[in-house]
């Protein structure tokens, strides 16, 4: 299954781009989403910390993803 | 009556507009948090300061913690303005002000929505310096 | 530079520049109490309220709030603006703003400001109702 | 010695006058002024409590006043 991130902050960054595309090869869960990003992104695991968001909401590694999901990567975050 | 202004723009934020906002007759005590963009970070002087924000998930989040500090605190009305772009040294980055009929839940639930804003709503910052950049909190 | 600006006056509070007159760029927040007359007391209807001043000793007292507020936090610059006179409904009575480099500090100074205010400041406030006037606090 | 005292609130009221004379027939301190005030004006004696100041400082009872001190009757305070 093919999922669309959308990237913020300094994982734009370590993207080199504001969305990537990505090839989920095994389970369809945040967790093998954050795994794939991190063996194509290696930098992703040198941050404080990122989390997931589905639909606008913080995901936990077991949530099942779709196609249709607005998913992006949050990394640490400083507004205020 | 609508008791929660949440917004998010790239305008310079209008403090008195803010204010003007949460009065009302019933209201005794108004805090207000008023953040700036200070001229430096550990010592070292800062330019200016890049805000970013995931603007629908952004919203969503505050008006959480909208909704969470009116569960705990008697607040009448509750505002939250945050700004994105590039902003320069004193500019401001984020308005909250709660009213209260008391003075005491006001403090109380304004610290608790900053404090859980720089938490959890997904807004980022970079800060420029003479000599490169960094988004704030990144790395450990 | 001046870091404490303490005044008493009759004539409307201007909110937008007691916060221009604590910004600065060292200060990265700035906590602001505002308070309003409320339309009622006890669940009585209040017309208006009128602000009596002690003005020579209440400036002192006031004076002396600040320091201590200087002494116990990292304080960059200190407001105190009160009103006197009658006031109607909705309108501002006292302005505190405190501006300081962490927004802990400039909450818990600002929270210190006011509830000391009331305890030590000679000023006094009474409420007009429809059928009749009492000063606030005077009888057990 | 006679004192002139200032008053505010309803100091104000129950004096009648914004200042009153006072003749101090024993101690010259803030103790007999207000046992003084008491007797002449008994409503005082019916607020939540009172403070004299003496130039503009909240005295104890014991503080020794003069002819030329600024005194005044501090009632509840209610500012803010």
């Amino acid at each position: 299954m093919k999922v669309n991130v959308l990237a913020f902050g300094i994982a734009k960054d370590i993207f080199g781009s504001s969305s990537v595309d990505v090839e989920l090869p095994g389970q369809n869960t945040t967790g093998s989403l954050k795994k794939s990003l991190e063996e194509r992104y290696p930098r992703l695991k040198q941050l404080a910390s990122y989390m997931v968001a589905v639909n606008n909401e913080y995901a936990p590694d077991q949530e099942i993803l779709t196609e249709r999901d607005e998913i992006a990567i949050i990394p640490p975050v400083s507004g205020g | 009556m609508l008791t929660t202004q949440i917004e998010i723009s790239d305008q310079p934020l209008n403090i008195q507009s803010c204010i003007d906002w949460v009065m009302s007759p019933q209201s005794g005590g108004i805090d207000v948090f008023i953040g700036t963009v200070r001229d430096s970070t550990k010592g070292k002087a800062v330019m200016r300061l890049e805000f970013e924000a995931y603007e629908p998930m952004a919203l969503k989040e505050m008006q959480k913690i909208a909704e969470r500090a009116f569960e705990k605190w008697p607040v009448q009305k509750l505002l939250i303005h945050h700004r994105t772009g590039i902003l320069q040294v004193g500019e401001v980055p984020v308005i909250i002000a709660i009213s209260c009929a008391h003075r005491q839940a006001a403090f109380e639930a304004c610290l608790y929505v900053i404090d859980t804003l720089k938490q959890t709503v997904p807004i980022w910052k970079k800060e420029i310096f003479e000599d490169g950049e960094v988004w704030v909190a990144a790395h450990p």
